[in-house]
């Protein structure tokens, strides 16, 4: 499949998204937006992942760029939900880039503890920061839209909703092409024997670190944009429950293709609020009885940790 | 990955949203009045406030539905005639979760309004869905000043006193009794709750009493439940009160933990919501404890028609429990929903009234609760302010009960802040027009 | 000086709990790899069961009270001895061959799970088990009262220390967790049974973490909402201690809670910050926690 | 000639075990070098310390005029010195065409632009080139790990060369490779070679050595026991008794 052809995917799929929207209710198109946050967020635990690595703690970078946009919002009265969200992922990625050299040396289980401590760390110092809310957080105020929605009244969860379609799908248009180069097969190649590329003359660290920040950027954008359609920030976005969705929402999905990961997405947070409708006293319950079941029968949704590849990615033009 | 597994996938997460959207039409509009009541089913907060909150909304709901049940004028059947739904949303999950099942609760569900929130920053997030939707959103719990003084709503209404009461009043009591109060202590749980109580309490003792000062301040975890350490801290700075708004799990492990360690004597600790461990605690309960209960809630509560039957209804039902401020505050905001509703049907000829009618209804509105007459004062009659009443502790062996003796009344206009002045500038200025009687 | 000693029998009392409570995890953490999210939960199971049995067994006040205790203990650990083989052989075990973050999320999916069990069974009204709590009378220090059950839990801490290192480095099943913890991969290639050091060290771990609940029962309320703290408690002490280190775990609940009970009586609005203050002083100097080896992937 | 590689007093012990007793030794361009001993005489540490897997103790490794002794594999492979795995270092779970992609990409700075396809013409050209020269064209498509020994073997020789090494080093190429296929594999990789690659390879079998060596470095306890033409190593009483064990 054609880079051509991926992009050609990616706009009918978007135009089909946006179309979808409008004969959505409300209550969906905020699931819908939350759930495609995540996605985001969980499409770069997917590039890391890529790379052996799966990080516990990626609720650090969304609860950045959450706060990131908030505060640009509260404290710079920037309202335009676009840059704000920019303005998410750029603070995730900074954040990015002053975590990722400490982390770029482990692998592995230890990789995972670390990403959750420090982000425990940002919970535990938002919690303090009363100027920020502390642990009740902020309220932000609706964003605009170039002034669309006073023009055409276009709902804010709609427009949030549109855009965090546009994010998605541009951004997994992007990494499917990525996947496919021969820096995305590097990736992989880190994952199966790094000491073949230090010897072929490249640094295994330095790819790691990209990937690592690449991921910092997505969540960073997830986390402006659940800000935004939440209207609120608090320190919950860094909590390690908030990771762990990530983290199931990355393994649900594999690495069968990107899609898969918005799909999986919108089934938890689907499976989420039907069980908390049917179940109030066990939705918990019923979501770990959820995610047990894919992770013990559905392994090929975890083909990605699984290693088990057949055939060439290039020749059948197949997703990695 | 070829265009066809693409599409297969998304209709796939199409067919399932639109058809939940269909699904969500169809319950939309019955002729009966779904009352969602969001509350902790789960965690910290199930055992002291969440649960016992939702058997009290049940337990009215159910008396609404026979009818006859309640004292005039909540003797007459249903909400506005119309049979009532209530059902639980557990409040536990974080704001994210809380936000997505409000927009279910109105949008999917069709709730005709919400009663929900102890943790103040799901009443912060909640409260501007139930405006953007405009849907009625009833705040039962939950502390914070900052809703209704930082913002202005329509359809957003709290039944209750937030916070600041609860520590002016106990500030209040010291002073008129003239307890020992120079030297102050205070041990409250680390997140905006806990602070928000000492900012008010403390500034508070300051103004009624120049001579004042802050012997210790200690910040456990909310949720930590081991106190050693602290109530060493204390005991070293040995101050004269022991402020405190530590609730549930965490309060009964610091009197479990403080009470053999001498905490309780040769001082008064001030509890500021202390009612709800009366029961669990029973004789563990030290005597002479400075209490109160966010409201003249519990044993608080003055005889009236209302209040025993709401006592004596709500025992009868849960196995011989005595209600404690979380049931009381719930019952304080169903009421007000009943009484609402019931005059906004009457306006609008008997038909099930829109959420302006009833919002229209709920401004401003002054009803009967078993914790006394409640007043929606402040924030353009959004936000309910009461009396309080603090006492001391005393075990009685012979009914087996935690009794509060040496009672001290406050009248709402003595311990709320008057309108459109913010409560900490209140307290800050010397609390100006404040009524006590 | 009355400061000072106060702020070390503070230090020593809490960091004995912690110890008990962080252990298990560590155990855990250091053989199996995984990163036990459902600790908390195990540690909260064991405070209900001790609460359970003591509701039972005081409630004809004529038995004699120390024997209620031991009774709690022994409960809990029974409890603790069902539950950890079942979970490790029923489910852990099948996903051992997986990717080790997969056990992370699958103790996640099972930290949910048993919230929601643990109120399905003793409901959300409270439990108690305090006449333990008065046992071994109070003393004063210095003028301060102390429980002389706070003191004991300083002997048990030590006690339980010192079984668990003696069991490790005295017994063959104990040397063989040593060996694992040391060199998995090496282990299972000289022939050790590593499946069955797994059953055991797990099995430990949940004891560990049920009888951390049980001695807490008497000092609190058991009801919903215990796991949580627990588990983050733990977690920052097997982050500092060193990945899978026991004598790390020992040092840093020692270090935790010295640090935890000098800033409350000298910097009280730290406290709920101290922990992972000393927990990212440990990642920017040594990042690998104080007995944890650098894991680098060989290059 | 000029010298391409000089090492100088090389020491390098484990433990108690000297690896390396003050090696030096000087490697003309061109020169084909077998490095025959016994095991644990120091052949794969020499190779391991000229590639930077391993730290000298003491000593300096030169190369064209500058020092890389100290340098990390990375640097040493930029530097133009490229080596083969005893065991083959390679993607496993990626396919022959991907494995030598990753490494044309490397070479050829591909692989650091985050969109650059796998089919640019160069990459297509020097990657079918490759294919053909180690006779790989039929394994394109199969992944590494269902390769047979030789094929994984030849594959991670040609994944070596494609940074096109002025020094290359092979740790036993022939080693797990079926004795009839032995001479097969080095035609293969020696015509593969362009004829200026410098090329060291430790080899056990000493009809490999004598074929295509153009000089032999005999290793024994560390040390060069003895240096020159093969026949003539070959021949050395020394090197009989110690290594081939040939009769005097």
């Amino acid at each position: 499949m054609t880079n051509t052809k991926i992009i050609l995917a990616a706009t009918a799929t978007l135009a089909a998204l946006l179309a979808l929207g409008p004969f959505l209710p409300g209550w969906a198109t905020f699931l819908g937006a939350v759930a495609l946050a995540k996605g985001i967020t969980a499409l770069g635990l997917v590039v890391m992942l890529r790379s052996g690595l799966l990080s516990f703690g990626q609720g650090l970078f969304y609860c950045v760029g959450g706060y990131g946009a908030g505060l640009l919002m509260l404290w710079g009265d920037v309202t335009n939900a676009v840059v704000l969200v920019i303005a998410g992922g750029l603070s995730g990625l900074v954040a990015g880039l002053l975590i990722g050299p400490l982390l770029a040396g482990y692998r592995k289980i230890f990789f995972a503890t670390l990403t959750l401590a420090l982000s425990m760390l940002v919970h535990g110092a938002l919690t303090k920061a009363d100027i920020l809310g502390g642990s009740d957080g902020l309220n932000l105020r609706p964003p605009t839209f170039f002034g669309l929605e006073q023009t055409t009244g276009l709902s804010p969860v709609f427009a949030i909703y549109a855009l965090a379609c546009v994010i998605a799908v541009a951004s997994a248009c992007l990494l499917r092409i990525h996947f496919r180069s021969v820096r995305g097969l590097l990736s992989l190649g880190v994952k199966d024997n790094e000491i073949r590329v230090e010897y072929l003359g490249t640094s295994v660290r330095r790819a790691i670190f990209e990937n690592y920040v690449v991921a910092a950027f997505l969540a960073g954008m997830g986390g402006a944009l659940n800000a935004l359609v939440l209207g609120h920030i608090d320190p919950e976005l860094a909590f390690w429950t908030t990771s762990g969705e990530f983290v199931f929402v990355a393994i649900l999905a594999g690495q069968v293709s990107v899609v898969a990961i918005f799909v999986a997405s919108i089934l938890l947070e689907l499976v989420r609020s039907f069980s908390s409708q049917h179940f109030p006293n066990a939705w918990q319950m019923t979501l770990g009885i959820f995610m047990l079941t894919v992770i013990l029968f559905m392994p090929n949704g975890i083909g990605a940790l699984l290693q088990r590849r057949r055939g060439s990615k290039i020749a059948q033009g197949e997703a990695p | 990955m070829p265009i066809t597994r693409t599409k297969r996938l998304l209709s796939a997460a199409i067919s399932t949203l639109s058809l939940l959207g269909l699904a969500q039409t169809a319950c939309a509009q019955g002729q009966t009045f779904k009352l969602g009541i969001v509350t902790f089913t789960s965690g910290p907060g199930a055992e002291s406030f969440g649960v016992p909150a939702w058997n009290s909304a049940k337990m009215l709901a159910d008396a609404f539905n026979q009818g006859g049940q309640l004292p005039p004028p909540y003797d007459k059947i249903g909400l506005g005639g119309l049979k009532v739904e209530a059902s639980v949303i557990d409040e536990n999950g974080g704001t994210t979760k809380q936000v997505q099942e409000l927009r279910n609760a109105y949008d999917r569900d069709g709730y005709d309004a919400v009663i929900g929130y102890i943790s103040s920053s799901n009443c912060l997030a909640g409260a501007p869905v139930a405006e953007e939707l405009k849907k009625i959103l009833i705040l039962f719990d939950c502390g914070t000043p900052r809703i209704f003084e930082d913002n202005k709503y329509r359809y957003v209404f709290r039944a209750t006193a937030h916070a600041t009461m609860d520590n002016v009043a106990m500030a209040r009591y010291i002073a008129k009794r003239k307890l020992k109060s120079d030297d102050v202590g205070g041990i409250n749980p680390d997140y905006a709750y806990g602070r928000d109580n000492w900012k008010d309490f403390q500034q508070s003792m300051v103004k009624l009493n120049d001579k004042a000062k802050i012997k210790s301040e200690l910040w456990p975890k909310f949720g930590a439940g081991q106190y050693g350490t602290e109530i060493s801290a204390l005991l070293q700075a040995n101050p004269q009160i022991v402020h405190t708004s530590l609730w549930g799990g965490d309060l009964q492990a610091f009197i479990l933990q403080g009470a053999p360690r001498n905490l309780f004597k040769d001082r008064h600790v001030a509890i500021i919501a202390a009612d709800h461990v009366f029961q669990p605690l029973g004789s563990r309960m030290p005597n002479d404890v400075l209490v109160g209960a966010r409201g003249e809630n519990g044993p608080f509560a003055a005889k009236s028609a209302l209040n025993d039957w709401f006592v004596a209804a709500y025992e009868k039902q849960f196995a011989g429990q005595v209600p404690s401020q979380a049931p009381y505050r719930m019952a304080q905001s169903v009421l007000a929903l009943k009484l609402a509703v019931d005059k906004a049907a009457a306006a609008n000829g008997g038909k099930k009234p829109t959420a302006d009618q009833i919002a229209d209804a709920l401004t401003g509105l002054e009803w009967e609760a078993p914790s006394g007459r409640i007043k929606m004062a402040l924030g353009d009659g959004h936000q309910a302010i009461q009396a309080n009443a603090i006492g001391l502790t005393k075990w009685n062996p012979a009914t087996k009960r935690v009794e509060v003796v040496e009672v001290e009344r406050f009248a709402a206009e003595c311990v709320n802040p008057p309108v459109n002045v913010k409560s900490e500038e209140w307290i800050a200025q010397g609390f100006p027009e404040a009524k006590c009687n | 000086m009355q400061l000072v000693t106060t702020i070390l029998l503070d230090g020593l009392i809490d960091a004995s709990w912690i110890f008990i409570v962080a252990v298990g995890l560590t155990l855990i953490f250091g053989v199996l790899n995984v990163l036990n999210l459902a600790h908390g939960n195990f540690y909260a199971i064991g405070a209900y069961v001790a609460a359970t049995v003591a509701g039972w067994y005081y409630a004809s006040g004529d038995n004699p009270p120390a024997f209620g205790l031991v009774l709690m203990l022994g409960s809990s650990m029974l409890v603790a001895g069902i539950l950890g083989p079942l979970l490790e052989r029923g489910l852990l075990r099948f996903l051992y061959e997986r990717d080790e973050v997969i056990l992370v999320l699958v103790t996640y999916a099972l930290f949910l799970i048993l919230e929601d069990a643990t109120k399905l069974i003793w409901g959300v009204n409270p439990y108690y088990a305090y006449d333990p709590y008065s046992l071994f009378g109070d003393l004063k220090v210095y003028g301060l009262t102390y429980v002389g059950y706070d003191l004991m839990l300083i002997v048990f801490a030590i006690f339980a220390g010192i079984i668990l290192w003696l069991g490790l480095n005295r017994t063959k099943s104990g040397k063989l967790v040593l060996a694992v913890i040391h060199d998995r991969d090496m282990s299972s290639a000289l022939g050790i049974n590593v499946t069955r050091i797994f059953v055991i060290a797990f099995t430990i771990g949940v004891f560990l973490a049920a009888i951390g609940g049980a001695i807490t029962a008497p000092k609190i309320s058991v009801q919903p909402g215990l796991a949580v703290t627990v588990v983050l408690l733990s977690f920052a002490v097997v982050v500092i201690g060193g990945l899978g280190s026991i004598e790390g775990a020992a040092i840093a609940a020692l270090v935790v809670g010295l640090s935890r009970s000098l800033a409350i009586h000298l910097w009280p609005s730290a406290e709920l910050f101290i922990v992972y203050l000393v927990m990212a002083l440990m990642l920017a100097i040594k990042p690998q926690g104080m007995f944890g080896a650098v894991q680098l992937r060989k290059i | 000639m000029s010298a391409i590689l000089d090492v100088r007093n090389l020491r390098k012990s484990f433990g108690a075990i000297t690896a390396a007793d003050d090696i030096s030794v000087t490697i003309n361009a061109g020169e084909r070098v077998g490095l025959i001993g016994t095991n644990g005489a120091g052949k794969t540490t020499f190779v391991n310390m000229v590639t930077g897997y391993l730290r000298a103790d003491g000593g300096s490794i030169v190369l064209r005029g500058a020092d890389i002794s100290g340098k990390s594999p990375r640097e040493i492979a930029r530097a133009g010195v490229c080596r083969s795995f005893q065991i083959p270092q390679l993607f496993l779970s990626l396919t022959t065409e991907e494995n030598l992609i990753i490494a044309l990409g490397i070479s050829s700075g591909e692989a650091l632009r985050p969109f650059a396809g796998t089919g640019s013409p160069v990459l297509v050209a020097s990657l079918d080139d490759l294919l053909t020269r180690y006779r790989l064209q039929e394994f394109r498509h199969r992944v590494v790990s269902e390769l047979p020994g030789g094929v994984r073997k030849l594959l991670d020789i040609a994944v070596s060369v494609t940074r096109g090494p002025s020094l290359l080093l092979l740790d036993e190429p022939t080693s797990g490779v079926a004795a009839e296929q032995k001479f097969d594999l080095m035609d293969i990789v020696v015509n593969a070679l362009p004829k200026d690659v410098t090329v060291l390879f430790v080899e056990h079998d000493m009809d490999i050595v004598s074929r295509y060596s153009t000089r032999v470095l005999a290793f024994y306890d560390g040390r060069i026991i003895s240096d020159g033409p093969s026949d003539v190593v070959l021949q050395d009483s020394r090197v009989k008794s110690f290594i081939t064990g040939a009769p005097n």
